[in-house]
């Protein structure tokens, strides 16, 4: 579903955020990515959907070669993942609601049932109430959750969050991990980089951990330190 | 190929847009109806002087002074045939009398005092179809018989011409400058407007967007940018003229020249100006998002 | 008030800022250059026109048919006299042989073969200090003894006045209009530049800095794009109205109208469009700048 | 020194943040701020240094009142406080050294200190190296270290902290708070709105808990969940 070979990402300031790094993920894991603040967990999933480019590697997702793939079918590649990003990147002059829809708006949904998705999935994170509000009108943990919501309200087949809780309070937390929990139970791959040692060892699965833009260790059902 | 309901999507953004984005529209607008109102007012005055030089042009004739000899009805003959050489617009009869008033309007009447014979010649004034065959038609009417003498002041006339050809190709060089100027500064502002929103069109991609998904209410954006900036010069140059012509029309009713009659004039130059917002409008937007829209 | 050592910060952030921005630095010097370069040429032709509009009007003269019988010694004396009155800048003698001449160049050699005595009159040209006096100093010179009539031209002398003035503040109103236009659409980039950086501004106040430390970089800022944006509209007016005035002047030099001279004139609109660029560079960021700097 | 008395704040959209908030902290404590996500943390530590202003209440700093406090006279409480934002608030056009030394150029410090200084807090924060970057070249939790960076470089008599190792591991987090922990030990007075339990209860400190706009619970050397 997903693998890696010998993939290197040499940033051009000159920073070598990924040095060889190989994985391979088949569809319905549920993968955490640990690591040290800079080890290059961001960049890892930024090749995912191409928004950064390996410089040297294979990145394949389903079958097809991010690394050859051509500008106009990026898009396509990107509609079939569901993407948290770390500073969430929300449309500034766009509702909650429009944050939302946006990601339904693109794969032309009928308006209908944009409605009735967006309005579940947004209840589903808690923030049915702040429908109308805009980004800056909400609090952070507001904003991350609005991300969460953009991620997964198409149901995509993978959904790669990066750093979803590092503003959520535990109970909010444990709220959004059941959600993604629940998607993986229904065959959607969750990958999910984080520093939450509470999440990574309360809630068991794979655990990838990158050091230096290498993979040092990598076991099912490892805690945050590696065993 | 895209879907109705994308389109009413994308129609409904771009009001959206222009909305919530209200402080840059205004100075968008704004930009573009200063801009077209240059552009208008300009373009009418280019416009204008230009028909003015031809009307002058048109004016130039040839002065044909007939043999003494010759009797009045010869000459109305004369006349005749002369209407109908080649190139020939327009040919019309001053008899001695008549010439003679002319010397006493601009000498005095001393002249009149004078208790002889009148000295001066029956005169034929002729116009060449086009104002540059006016040589051409002078030389021919010289061949005829019972013309003493052709007068159409050859040197100064082309020099005349000259001027009237420098004053429509400058005016034509101001035009084209305007146009461009206008392009750039209304395509320039609408990069400004595009260029702070670099980072939602980036955001627009990384969830999914095709180029032309992201792209189509932009460019309908900067339609309406452009259109709103028109409306505007449009309702000002129509008006101005209008007024201005009225006033000045009768000044200037016995002169040889005129002004551009309004109705047909203002009515292309309306759908020029909102060609050129709507257009530059739509385009700029296309050319300013393009550099935003490369995938990383 | 302020430190050197800020002084020096803030000129240096200035011209960071200018190339991290340079995008849009280039867009905004883009379209200062554009608009200035627009009013830089209407305002050279614009005051062209009403240079040349005032030298037609001060061609105007008063035409005084001096009595026949009067002697030819005795008309200069005359000249003297009108010399004197007030208002008269100057006298100009023609003889009844020059006029002669004159009336047989405009119609023709026939008149000079009348073989009896020259029926014209000796004249004077007289043209009074300021156009506007002309009508006053005919007047005058009617009372005087020996002219038999003075002519001026009454009520077309007064039309042409009028449409000479009418020229001369459209074209100031046009000046006025353009260089209004100049500061709406230079303020209004600039403006938009700084939009794009409201965050910036929000950012840098909630860090502590003043609304001073805010404003200077970007006054700094803005009054360079405004001195970059004039650089080339200066040298382009000037090389192109020194090219153009040398080649246009040769051929209207025996005209009773010339150009404005370059050397003065290209000094006082490149001091202008100087100071316009950098005044409304610095004024319009002081501007812009204002709403992003309340505190919430 | 920091005192705050039945404050209320209403957004314009019509949400109620705070709803009469009273608090009272000393010159030299250290203060955890816990809640759940959308509690009016944030808002709370705003009123502060008056990103936002007071609906109602007096909110004292340095027996100043900031509710009353002229726009003039802002950026002079502001320079006494050292802030780091939820969301950073780097300059963009900025590298990280210039974003750091500009919290010293605004109150005129000389060229050589700053120098000295912005070096100093940059290692201590771990990023010597990376002193030419900007803002975007970072990784998420490099972007927050330099916000840590610029709020501790001119040695304020306060530091306030919104959720600021939310982008951390542990190891980094732990070498913050050691950080943040000297500089109290120094008589600066830490307020720090944390989701992290590990950190709270690892770390003991007075913990004021907002939930809903009202602080719920307030007691020296208690834990995450208020004990
Ligand atoms: N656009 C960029 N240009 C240059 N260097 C970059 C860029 N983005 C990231 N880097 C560098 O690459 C390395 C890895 O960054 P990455 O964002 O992948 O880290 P991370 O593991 O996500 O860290 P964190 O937990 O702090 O988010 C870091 O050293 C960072 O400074
Ligand atoms: N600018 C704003 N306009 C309107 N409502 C706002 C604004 N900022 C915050 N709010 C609302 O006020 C409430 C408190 O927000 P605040 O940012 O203080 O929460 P918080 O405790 O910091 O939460 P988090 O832990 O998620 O950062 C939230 O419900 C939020 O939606
Ligand atoms: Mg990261
Ligand atoms: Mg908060």
């Amino acid at each position: 579903m997903i693998e890696m070979k010998q993939v290197f990402k040499k940033y051009p300031g000159g920073s070598k955020a990924l040095q060889g790094l190989n994985v391979s993920i088949a569809q319905g894991e549920f993968v955490y990515v640990v690591g040290p603040s800079g080890a290059g967990k961001s960049t890892f999933i930024k090749m995912l959907y191409a928004e950064e480019r390996a410089s040297a590697g294979k990145v394949l997702v389903n079958q097809v070669d991010v690394t050859k793939l051509s500008a106009r079918k990026v898009p396509f590649l990107r509609r079939q993942l569901g993407v948290v990003f770390q500073d969430y990147k929300l449309l500034p002059k766009k509702s909650v609601y429009e944050n939302v829809a946006y990601a339904l708006e693109v794969i032309e949904k009928d308006q209908k049932f944009i409605k009735q998705r967006v309005t579940e999935v947004l209840k589903l994170v808690g923030l049915a109430t702040k429908a109308k509000r805009f980004p800056h009108e909400l609090s952070g943990g507001e904003q991350q959750r609005v991300a969460i919501a953009r991620a997964i309200v198409n149901q995509p087949k993978i959904v790669i969050a990066d750093e979803p809780t590092g503003n959520l309070d535990p109970t909010t937390t444990w709220e959004v991990m059941k959600v993604l929990e629940a998607i993986n139970a229904q065959g959607t791959t969750v990958i999910m980089a984080t520093h939450n040692r509470e999440v990574v060892d309360g809630m068991r699965h794979r655990v990838v951990r990158i050091e230096k833009g290498r993979i040092v260790s990598d076991r099912a059902g490892g805690d945050y330190d590696g065993y | 190929m895209m879907a109705i309901k994308t389109w009413i999507r994308h129609l409904r953004d771009s009001f959206i847009s222009i909305w919530r984005n209200r402080w840059m529209s205004l100075a968008s607008v704004g930009a573009v109806t200063v801009t077209l109102l240059l552009v208008g007012v300009f373009v009418a005055l280019i416009l204008n002087v230009n028909k003015i030089a031809s009307d002058f042009e048109k004016d130039v004739e040839v002065k044909v002074l007939i043999d003494t000899t010759m009797k009045e009805t010869k000459a109305l003959a004369l006349a005749q045939k002369v209407k109908k050489l080649p190139d020939v617009a327009e040919v019309r009869y001053s008899s001695k009398e008549d010439e003679l008033q002319k010397v006493i309007d601009d000498f005095g009447e001393d002249l009149s005092l004078v208790d002889q014979e009148n000295p001066l010649h029956n005169v034929l004034y002729v116009k060449a179809t086009e104002p540059q065959k006016t040589a051409d038609v002078a030389r021919q009417i010289d061949a005829l018989k019972g013309t003493s003498e052709v007068l159409y002041g050859k040197g100064k006339i082309d020099k005349f011409f000259q001027m009237v050809d420098t004053t429509r190709t400058i005016g034509l060089v101001f035009i084209v400058a305007l146009v461009l100027m206008a392009v750039f500064l209304i395509s320039n502002t609408i990069k400004l407007t595009i260029a702070a929103r670099q980072h939602e069109i980036e955001i627009m991609k990384l969830v999914g967007a095709t180029n032309n998904y992201v792209r189509v209410p932009f460019m309908l954006e900067g339609m309406w940018l452009g259109l709103f900036g028109a409306v505007l010069p449009i309702i000002a140059v129509a008006a101005g003229y209008m007024s201005l012509y009225e006033r000045l029309s009768p000044i200037v009713q016995n002169e040889v020249f005129s002004f551009l009659e309004p109705t047909n004039f203002l009515l292309r130059l309306s759908v020029i100006l909102l060609a050129m917002g709507v257009v530059i409008g739509i385009f700029g937007s296309a050319m300013s998002i393009r550099k935003y829209l490369a995938v990383k």
